[in-house]
């Protein structure tokens, strides 16, 4: 079963400025870790692989982190991807 | 006002213009609390010896919010007595000396607002979907604050 | 303004006029500063089931200043890095939710300036020659800090 | 040797209002300790008795607690009696 999902990087942050990426769409199992569907996203934009270790995901404006955790997605799920925070 | 119509409100708000202490002390005080305590960010115009010409900000709109509210609802949780919580935080450009975020609690006395507003400012330092750009002279850079949960440099 | 101009200053003030939460933080805020933190004293409607129609609040003027400068010259001691340091007393009738005193200091980093003004308010609550008289419906009791220091009751 | 001191309660503040005192001028030895004073007063405000685990003096807008301290008076030196305070 595949989803299709949106991810996007938020702000005009460090994310925009080094893949170019705003908002894209993506097909991907329904089921599958975090960290999976960074190496999915990874692949169209293979410059984010450096900040791997900077950035985390909010499935559903939820916060989750880079790793095994398995996501359930639906259709239309939007997923952002999520660089330091500054806000303060 | 009558005590028992000044039910707890949350006051939150991301904008542009100009931020203001008075207005945002305003919306807590409460006349069954004797204590309001505040927290202001505001834009320092420098950075490691850096002149910083201003800043910019920018949000995940909707999950600040959200974010924020879960700070609110773990605020009462921990100080059950606070009353009113206002957090404006401000995007877009902040000149040097104005303010980026506002927060405001009250409280009947003053322990639980303090700590709260301590609390409330750490926290959204460590969760809130904010970002701010420092402009210096002919460069900028994205800052990263220290309190962020899944970096958490400490540096 | 250049940095080296903005060079440390205490602001104290004991008026009976109403006191402004934007002028007391304008006060402090400094160029080189990112953080402002407040505390605003407020009239509650109420003690112990009774309700407070106001206060009145009356200082050995002169040395509730000089009591005032110690906590500051204190602060600075304890928190180096603080800039300015502004306390603003209200003397007379202080009406329901109207401010009795506020607290503003401000420094570079949040924690310093958060520590300050609680000590701050603790403190002036320990040792400033102030008095408050609460006025119900009918009657009126001259108060007592449970922080005062000779009695220190804690009750 | 005798040091006339001025001493006062300040503010309409509990004293004021028990003893009906506000202002007055005392002769004491120069070297008194505080709880010599402070009986000294109490012989003329015997009304003040009951207060006295409630107040400290002000000497020169100095806290000095009543107790075995030796205080060294000048003439015209200001003592004030401080009922407990409830600024802030």
């Amino acid at each position: 079963m595949c989803s299709s999902v949106a991810f996007f990087s938020v702000g005009r942050a460090p994310l925009i400025e080094l893949a170019g990426l705003r908002c894209e769409t993506l097909s991907v199992p329904r089921q599958i870790t975090s960290l999976q569907l960074w190496e999915e996203i990874v692949k169209i934009h293979p410059r984010l692989a450096v900040i791997r270790d900077q950035v985390v995901f909010a499935v559903q404006q939820e916060y989750v982190l880079l790793g095994d955790q398995l996501l359930v997605l639906q259709p239309g799920d939007e997923v952002a991807i999520i660089p330091p925070i500054s806000g303060g | 006002m009558d005590e028992s119509e000044d039910v707890p409100k949350d006051f939150i708000k991301l904008k542009s213009e100009k931020l203001s202490v008075d207005e945002v002390s305003e919306l807590v005080i409460s006349p069954c609390c004797g204590a309001v305590s505040l927290f202001i960010g505001t834009t320092r115009n420098n950075f490691q010896g850096k002149k910083v010409i201003h800043l910019e900000y920018e949000a995940y709109m909707s999950m600040a919010e959200t974010e924020i509210k879960k700070i609110c609802r773990d605020v009462r949780q921990k100080w059950p007595s606070v009353k009113h919580i206002a957090v404006h935080h401000r995007l877009g450009v902040v000149p040097v000396t104005e303010a980026s975020v506002i927060i405001a609690i009250s409280s009947p006395h003053r322990a639980e607002s303090l700590e709260a507003v301590m609390y409330c400012i750490n926290t959204l330092k460590a969760s809130v979907p904010i970002w701010k750009k420092e402009i210096y002279e002919g460069e900028y850079s994205w800052k990263e604050n220290k309190e962020c949960f899944w970096t958490n440099s400490e540096k």
